[in-house]
């Protein structure tokens, strides 16, 4: 029998395990098209907001030797805007989208989970955790139980039959505490993690940090063993879902992630390193995997590290 | 230069005029087409796309007109200030025989380098270049020398008075030209893609969107129809892949994404 | 005039701004003046405890694509040993000897401290942010503002005429909120950063983690911009003079380090990457990059990025 | 193979005795040298330092010898097993003509790696090899057939009686050799380089210290005297390097990095 990566997510069939992680080309409905075109099973929009941000000036995004350094400062065209995109992408696509949502305060996660359910997501991910907006609203979110679980809450009552995934940084003192948190707060997955640092690279020609916010989320490879931890971690603790994202970009990172038990596997930085072609090549590498080992689907592999 | 950040010092500027300067740069290693751009840093101001305007004997040209923030505060860039360079991004140019290229405005930019490598092959090629007034086309005397040049300006400042896409059709058939090359405002792009296919040539035209990254993953710079990025697999397009492309002349996204109304 | 790259530090002179970060090469005398003879203006041993240890079973430190990970967990020698390590190197070098030191508790810190000063080392250092010894010791002390306030108090005290710094993780609420803890119990200085994680590696052959302890600390250039974010941020809020440590391979690296407020760059994971030849190859380095820009010393640069 | 972790399969395994094994691995991409080791992970139980006995045919082998808990879970490894392979790490020998190569236990091993590639450059080489008795010695058909070889055995149960280094002096001068390798207990080693140096010969002997990384950052390794690191300077040395090690036979440190005295 021929392996199949296919796997459901929640309810959900899906073609393969990947998805597209949040804030990489996930702004319209033809660019996301193409990413599931791509092979990737779902994709997450990049994170809105009620209203429209301009984000930081540029540099936002900046290569280093071993990662990406961003400082794009939540830029997103709304909600409204948005939800259209999402309407679009459904009749253009069978894959699946969730939809990546942020607030101010608790109230406007909740707000915002309201209008985006209007579109009918697959999936509410809730970015409780993006480090550059720091300076403007205080420590992110992630960093407090308290605000984790008032938010999940929140959220969970305003995106009604939408299921909801919490998306975890690891600078919160434990993250399996947060896991349980988000898991007795009514979460249906958890993501984890969004990027490290924050970081900073300074010009030393000029003598001044590169990026325009000065610091900004480490993302990319340099990250992979961080991230990897954290759904080891969160999947030994919680019975959710666990959508893996953190360096990944080559077939033995996914399988390493799924091994570490994570439901599916969330991939942006590496379409900068691979470019789109990292969502087929790494399908086409599980699969051969598989076949190798004559194995029949994920499910087989999915926690092996935790025996 | 790379897709890393790095500072290099300007060489030498020229002033076209108080609005269009041109600003030079060495070490530059890599092999730069025509029509890729890159991404300037000014230091605690911005960082924005641009054209290279020329590569000529390991010295790299970037033409700036002032039109914002960003391109007024570049107008006080001196010799041995140091600029961030990050490229060179995106598909150029290819280059080939009997081609005619149809400049706007600063548009006309990278014609200028491709112009430059045209002529280095010893390819024949003729050109039309238009803007408001003369001091809005850059490099009036290089293609004036290099390649029988049609001027058209708004006020016939030089040249004809009226629009440059006027011009093609009979240049085309008078020089027996196969080949379309295009860059300047999306509204004379778009004439220029229907002349084109009226009769039946093949093009390359360079589209300019709201760029952030350069490096092909914020998605700032998608467009709609295809989705493909205009900063990785443009912001140079065949004819295939700017057919593709749904939202010419109507919309474009805004900093944070938004689309807006396009009027130009 | 030719540039002269030496530094006071504290009190005292150094003919390089370099320095061996603790737990490379750190065990013996002779392997310190190896590393000082090589380049290094200081060299910092391996962390030590009142007792040996022996440390988790191997694999103990493993590079992956863009770092180390490493769990070697505090494996040592104990005091007595490593104080005659450190007075058979004083008469065989002229380069400065940090002594690095951790205990079980604040008060064995101080035990520690007051063992490691018999041996006249230039430098305490006091490292309270391993996160190898999570799982026997719980959270590092460096994530709690009152155990290291405590801890400082402690070791101050013990360490009599001997200047201390102490050892930070990113690992923590608010660095810059622990930089002033630090300050205020009396440090004479601050180490800025341990390992970064802990991380993860899993082989997918066998389907387990790699290294024997699971987890372990990520090092090497993964990590240098949340290093230099760090060190930054350290920096632009205390006056102590701040050891730069994290990713640092180049000359460039080294720069940003001092640019950031650096005073001294503590390499560590470099001497994989580029082996013992790091150190004179980041001091020739930074001799021409001052040569060319006509600079006397690194005091014109330190903490420029804050301009 | 590489610094970087990763798992190969065991294709086959040779049982030399019960205690005494080797085991086979493939896809051996890099060159590996004579006296070079690998760090051999048991998933599960630890990572210890590993000569390489053989690369023949594509095919590397390992062999160890039960003598604690790592080599003692070893000898249950069947082929199929995944086993964690880091290297080739070190310095290795270099080959000489006219070269005596003296072994003594395990440290025998090695110098099998070594005998083959002499051979295959049609060096002259002649062995002597020592152990507790014949079961100790690894190889014995091998040698025998490969060069003129001396066995010595405490026991006499095969070769002479004795020590290895009672034969080092007339060998050499009867065959006029003039480059010494050696490998065994440290106690051999060191009446090796007393030998060696009494004849005014060149050497190469691979020594042995407790190792974690195998990358030279540890500092587990070093050796008193020139603080160099065995994993990644070693494990073989030359004359002059051995030469600056001061604590040959006298110290070597434990996992805890503790200095004990050596027995051996
Ligand atoms: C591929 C490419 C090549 C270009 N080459 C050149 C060139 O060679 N010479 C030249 O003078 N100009 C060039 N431009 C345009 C140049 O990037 C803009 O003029 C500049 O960014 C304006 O910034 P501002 O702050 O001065 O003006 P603003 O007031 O911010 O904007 C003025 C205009 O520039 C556009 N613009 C602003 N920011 C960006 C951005 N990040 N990306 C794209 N467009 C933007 C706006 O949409 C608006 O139309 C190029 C643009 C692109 C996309
Ligand atoms: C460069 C090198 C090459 C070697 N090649 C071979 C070989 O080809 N075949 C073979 O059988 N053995 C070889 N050894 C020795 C082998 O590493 C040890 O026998 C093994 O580590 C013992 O582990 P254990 O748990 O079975 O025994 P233990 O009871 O832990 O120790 C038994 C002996 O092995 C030594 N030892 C233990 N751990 C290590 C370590 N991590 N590094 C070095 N020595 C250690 C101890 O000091 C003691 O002398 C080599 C050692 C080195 C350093
Ligand atoms: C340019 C960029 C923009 C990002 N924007 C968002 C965002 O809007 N919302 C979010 O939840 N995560 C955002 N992230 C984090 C990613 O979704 C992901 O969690 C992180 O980058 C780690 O995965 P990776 O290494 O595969 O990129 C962004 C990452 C990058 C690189
Ligand atoms: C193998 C290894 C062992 C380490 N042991 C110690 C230690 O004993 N004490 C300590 O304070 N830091 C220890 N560290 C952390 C380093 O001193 C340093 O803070 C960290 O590795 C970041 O610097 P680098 O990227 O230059 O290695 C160790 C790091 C490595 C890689
Ligand atoms: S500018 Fe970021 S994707 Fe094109
Ligand atoms: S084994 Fe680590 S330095 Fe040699």
């Amino acid at each position: 029998m021929k392996p199949d990566i296919s796997v459901t997510f929640l309810t959900k069939k899906m073609s393969s395990p990947l998805v597209l992680a949040s804030g990489v080309l996930g702004l319209t409905a033809d660019s996301m098209k193409r990413v599931l075109d791509a092979g990737a099973g779902a994709v997450t929009t990049k994170s809105f907001s009620m209203e429209a941000r301009k984000g930081h000036p540029c540099p936002t995004i900046l290569p280093f030797e071993n990662g990406l350094l961003n400082a794009v400062g939540l830029s997103n065209p709304g909600a409204e805007e948005m939800n259209k995109e999402i309407s679009k992408l459904r009749n253009l696509s069978k894959g699946l989208i969730f939809a990546s949502i942020f607030g101010k305060t608790p109230e406007e996660f909740g707000r915002t989970a309201a209008l985006a359910a209007e579109s009918e997501p697959d999936l509410i991910e809730v970015n409780v955790s993006c480090p550059n907006v720091e300076s403007e609203f205080g420590t992110p979110f992630g960093a407090s139980f308290r605000d984790v679980e008032a938010i999940t809450k929140i959220v969970k009552h305003a995106a009604g039959a939408v299921p909801v995934s919490i998306k975890l940084t690891v600078h919160c003192q434990s993250l399996s505490k947060m896991a349980h948190v988000c898991e007795e707060s009514g979460a249906d997955a958890i993501t984890a993690i969004n990027t490290v640092g924050p970081g900073m690279l300074i010009d030393t020609g000029v003598m001044k940090p590169v990026l325009a916010n000065k610091v900004g989320g480490v993302s990319g490879p340099a990250i992979f063993p961080i991230a990897l931890k954290a759904v080891w971690e969160i999947a030994g603790t919680v019975k959710l879902p666990v959508i893996a994202t953190g360096g990944v970009t080559t077939t033995d990172d996914a399988l390493q992630m799924i091994m570490a038990g994570a439901s599916l596997v969330s991939i942006g930085s590496a379409v900068y390193y691979k470019d789109l072609d990292v969502f087929s090549n790494i399908n086409a590498g599980l699969l051969d995997w598989m076949t190798e080992r004559k194995m029949k689907n994920l499910q087989e592999i999915r926690g092996k590290a935790h025996e | 230069m790379s897709d890393k950040m790095k500072t290099y010092p300007v060489v030498d500027v020229k002033t076209h005029h108080p609005d269009m300067k041109s600003f030079y740069f060495t070490q530059i290693e890599e092999q730069i087409h025509p029509g890729q751009f890159f991404n300037l840093w000014l230091p605690g101001v911005d960082e924005k796309p641009f054209s290279v305007s020329d590569v000529y004997q390991g010295i790299m040209e970037i033409t700036i007109k002032a039109v914002g923030p960003f391109t007024r505060a570049f107008m006080n860039v001196k010799r041995g200030d140091l600029i961030g360079i990050r490229g060179p991004f995106g598909q150029g140019f290819t280059l080939h025989q009997h081609s005619l290229l149809i400049g706007g405005g600063m548009g006309i930019v990278p014609l200028h380098y491709l112009a430059r490598l045209l002529r280095a092959k010893g390819f024949h090629f003729e050109v039309i270049l238009g803007g408001r007034s003369e001091k809005d086309i850059p490099f009036v005397t290089e293609f004036s020398e290099w390649a029988p040049t049609t001027f058209v300006t708004e006020d016939g400042s030089i040249g004809y008075q009226g629009l440059v896409t006027q011009f093609i059709k009979e240049i085309i058939y008078r020089s027996k030209l196969s080949h379309i090359y295009s860059s300047g405002p999306e509204g004379m792009l778009i004439r220029v893609m229907e002349e084109a296919a009226g009769n039946g040539l093949d093009y390359e035209i360079s589209f300019e969107r709201y760029m952030k990254c350069g490096i092909g993953i914020c998605g700032q710079c998608v467009v709609d129809g295809s989705g493909i990025r205009l900063c990785k697999e443009g912001p140079v397009l065949n004819r295939d892949e700017a057919e593709n492309v749904t939202e010419w002349g109507m919309t474009h996204r805004n900093a944070a994404g938004k689309r807006e109304n396009k009027l130009s």
